[in-house]
């Protein structure tokens, strides 16, 4: 389903959201807050980009920045919150008070937001599941259809394929035609990037196509899959990339602190992604120095 | 305090049961881990209860298997994991795969034991994460809470769910805003079957006063442990409706100073079970990096 | 000649052509390469039509890439395979995955051609790889064949189809005796959606003496290019229907030196295009090895 | 669905075998004729097993042995064959002419049979395709059922779930907790493995599980599906390894010859199998210097 299958798809990043993101999207990312793609949710809060349906499993803090920065209109998915104790701050506002913007909820859990990326890889109009039977998940998400086992088991539940216009993807390595390669958990990464439109590819690393065929049972995407791919280092900060940096917990502290207030996350918006030209600036104002230190804590235990 | 509520499945705190050495949300991990056999596959979240399987993998469980949602399978413990998807819970993993393979394997009752939490639970076990509705409904709720995420798919379909909530009468409740999570439904016989539920429901609910357990035949909640200290009449005014209490009640033991010490060990930096007051007290990343590579042997 | 049945989508065959330097086999290869496009990702089987796929890459279409139902996707191919699942077939690939990932994305319509063989064939290009009849029927066959294998797949939702096949009256017939693999099935318009097929269906048929194609609106089989000294009446007679011919016949030239080098290099012990004489003419396992080694430069 | 998953599953080919496959089973084998098992179906040959229900997708060489050796009575696949040119030989005899047992076959496309492996490891009663539409399989398989969407697209094929009692995956190395790392191509082992009541892993090479854990990304099975590992180097020859040993071209073409006639079968079958006690004496009667040299080829091209 990609447009583009020719060659070297290299693009910046301000290229790649410009070009595949617009107003009114529907959009799904890889990574499951680790691996979340930050830099390429930090670029289309600067786009501006309005309206867009996020179809996800579980994407509390990257939500959380594009909800509080009024992109998103639309949430399908599983999860949205820290723990079962509450949701982020920004989402929080926008589900309770309508601020900046409502936010329209459709509910499902994980595992059935799952079959349905698996249903939109493997381009079939539905999955079942067992998942989500008799509950109010059910009752009030009329696109989950509850249907008789035709070969004579119990009944099961039947959700619709996931399609959505882009999926964006951060991995480790990549090559210019699109081949992507995942260490660590991998997430629903390879159905997204097969179900979605169009697909973008961050990466810590571009590599060379030989290198690529060295180790052909890591690439988790193939290139015929992806329209775009940009080299983004540290584009998951302050989220963990496996093999490559750790979780800043202490970073993530105070955006959760900064966002209790809608004042609070404005300040943090300006600081560190209006503020910002592009992700080096970001990584500029966290300090390399930081990321550093969070390589050198990820290397001690993984090592790609 | 931010990183705290970022953490954790439950909000911990640092403050010590009264006339213990210990806080109730000590307790709570430590009879949890209780719930764990050796050998056995543990899907479990982020926070209290994954400290609670590390603490059984330390004792009588060294061959217990965590598994995370994200897809990271049998992972060797040295550092906490703050998010499922932290590189930290792919440490060593026996198997790195995917979400979907995950939930899969869930559902083909390869996973024996699960732990979740809730803002509600009834009588027959059955969660709520999703929304309190106050004087609203489910579109316009009071409180937005997080959804399912995984939580309603381990009550569907794992081998057996220990649940883990703070004794409080708004969350022990006699039906639930929205079933997020099946229990044993309207606790009718076979209610889950009839609904084309593979999982054997919840077996336990550890609260920070005492441990709920459920009638094989009724399906329904009643009280099995109480904590040393507590007053029955205490928990049954904590619930909202008319509790069972077991013929023999029994009283947990107050935990040995080798599992206290393992489950603070377990959680260097104190940010999973220190509650609001942990991270204030940590001088900056570097420190929280220290503690991790020395808990780590690193 | 065991190896050759064994490896070979059609039995190859070392006689030449009458009056030429070439084989029929191999004109089928190199005329079956002209059908890929550079870029284009080809859903190849074993034997002649992988020939034709390494020639292509060769010549006009160097980014072509190969898959293999087995999971293997763009290798490089310094080595011919004689099964899909051989080792060979994953060579440096670009990616190497399963089964299902790979039959997924063919139905996901990522891939833009394939090559196909059968048994049977009829004028709208519907494909038997099943059942030879005879006086039988389904259950009780004269010959029965190895099924679909993934060719029923390829024809249901790859880009567009080439087959090839040896002509022979008794297999370009009226009807398919077992109906495998969907070409335009009636040939009615619509046939292939109305049945919820998404792949574009065949484009041409490349056979032993002319290549066919497949007009766009009744979706019938014409004659569209006869091979070097071969003359349209032998054709006609060697098709079980009244068949139709190209106002403008094309004529196929004879292939070029370079073309037929490079498809002698690529299949070194001739195992593949060489026919029954060819394995017989090794001395050996020592030497398929050395001149396998050699071809790769290794 | 493993009833032992406590510790170490290390077994002898012949305990394995004995242990899990019994007459009338169904079953399934990894691989994709290369990686195919071919020390484990020598074993069930030896040790007499009838009545063999084969589920599979295409499974050539191994069938043409089983069939010939007389333990099976049902075949559920896509592909028995040599090219579109015929059958193999004793399977040709087996269903041709009733030569030693007749043959049961329920037809499958190969995309068809991958979903039914793959519902059955999500342990979901059905999947959907869009294979086999519009033609005879479905005409004769009573089993393959064409539905309307309920989400308003066109028709598609279910196909039910594939739950074979065992299922035996070569691999190339594995712990003795049963967690199995592959390279190369995966076929649909994943899913035979979740999907199979019993699995039998047999390897290479077993290794210390902290090997396995260096590289949790290779771990195509884990150690939940597993009953038992069986070390069983060169476990495949003639069919390929990757990264291990090249395919015998010749000694394949020579069993094909041998194959033709009853008789030529039986004689073959007398010396590769019933005259070797287990599969290394099957080694040795091949030439250790012949599988170096194999070994050899496989090393210029794929290292693992």
């Amino acid at each position: 389903m990609t447009e583009n299958n020719h060659g070297n798809k290299r693009m910046t990043l301000r290229e790649a959201v410009s070009a595949y993101i617009k107003d009114g999207a529907s959009i799904t990312f890889g990574g499951f807050i680790g691996r979340d793609c930050v830099a390429a949710v930090h670029e289309i809060i600067r786009q501006g980009i309005k309206d867009l349906t996020v179809i996800d499993d579980s994407k509390t803090d990257i939500m959380d920045l594009l909800v509080g920065a009024g992109c998103v209109r639309r949430w399908e998915g599983a999860y949205l919150g820290y723990g079962a104790i509450g949701l982020a701050n920004n989402v929080r506002r926008a589900v309770e008070q309508g601020i900046p913007a409502t936010l329209e909820v459709e509910d499902w859990s994980n595992a059935g937001i799952s079959m349905r990326f698996l249903a939109g890889g493997l381009n079939l109009p539905f999955m079942a599941t067992r998942s989500m039977l008799g509950t109010d998940i059910i009752k009030y998400n009329e696109r989950i259809k509850v249907v008789d086992d035709p070969y004579g088991g119990s009944q099961v539940a039947l959700v619709p394929a996931a399609r959505p216009e882009v999926a964006v993807i951060h991995v480790q390595r990549a090559d210019v035609l699109g081949n992507a390669q995942v260490w660590g958990f991998t997430g629903n990464d390879e159905n997204k990037a097969r179900a979605a439109r169009h697909t973008i590819i961050t990466c810590e690393e571009i590599v060379p196509t030989e290198q690529i065929r060295r180790q052909g049972n890591m690439t988790l995407i193939p290139f015929y899959c992806v329209d775009a791919v940009v080299q983004v280092p540290y584009g998951c900060y302050p989220q963990s990339c496996y093999g490559f940096y750790s979780y800043d917990v202490m970073f993530c502290g105070d955006y959760h602190e900064m966002s209790k207030t809608r004042e609070g996350f404005l300040k943090w918006l300006d600081e560190y992604v209006h503020g910002c030209r592009d992700h080096n600036e970001y990584c500029a104002k966290v300090g390399w120095e930081r990321l550093q230190a969070l390589s050198h804590l990820e290397k001690q235990f993984n090592r790609i | 305090m931010g990183t705290l509520e970022g953490v954790s499945l439950m909000k911990g705190s640092s403050e010590l049961v009264k006339g213990k050495s210990y806080t109730a949300s000590e307790l709570m991990a430590i009879t949890t881990a209780k719930e764990f056999k050796d050998w056995e596959v543990a899907f479990v979240g982020i926070g209290i209860p994954l400290v609670a399987g590390i603490l059984a993998k330390r004792f009588h469980a060294p061959n217990l298997s965590i598994v995370y949602e994200s897809g990271c399978i049998g992972p060797e413990k040295y550092r906490v994991d703050f998010n499922v998807g932290d590189s930290s819970a792919a440490d060593e993993a026996l198997c790195l795969t995917s979400e979907w393979h995950v939930f899969g394997d869930l559902q083909a009752g390869y996973y024996d034991i699960g732990v979740l939490g809730g803002a509600q639970i009834d009588r027959f076990g059955n969660l709520n994460t999703t929304a309190i509705y106050g004087e609203g409904d489910y579109k316009r709720p009071k409180v937005r809470l997080p959804g399912s995420g995984g939580g309603n798919d381990i009550g569907s379909s794992v081998g057996r769910v220990v649940i883990m909530m703070r004794l409080e009468k708004h969350r022990f409740v006699p039906r639930v805003d929205f079933l997020t999570t099946p229990g044993f439904l309207d606790g009718t016989p076979g209610a889950r079957e009839r609904a084309g539920l593979l999982g054997g429901g919840p077996v336990a609910v550890v609260t920070s006063k005492c441990v709920f357990r459920f009638h094989p035949e009724t399906r329904e909640m009643y009280l099995d442990t109480i904590y040393p200290g507590v007053e029955v009449d205490e928990i049954r005014q904590s619930v909202g409706w008319d509790l069972l209490v077991a013929n023999e009640l029994k009283v947990a033991e107050d935990p040995g100073e080798a599992e206290l010490a393992a489950l603070r060990a377990a959680d260097p930096a104190n940010l999973i079970m220190g509650g609001a007051a942990a991270r204030q007290k940590l001088s900056g990343l570097d420190e929280f990096l220290e503690l991790t590579l020395k808990y780590a042997g690193k």
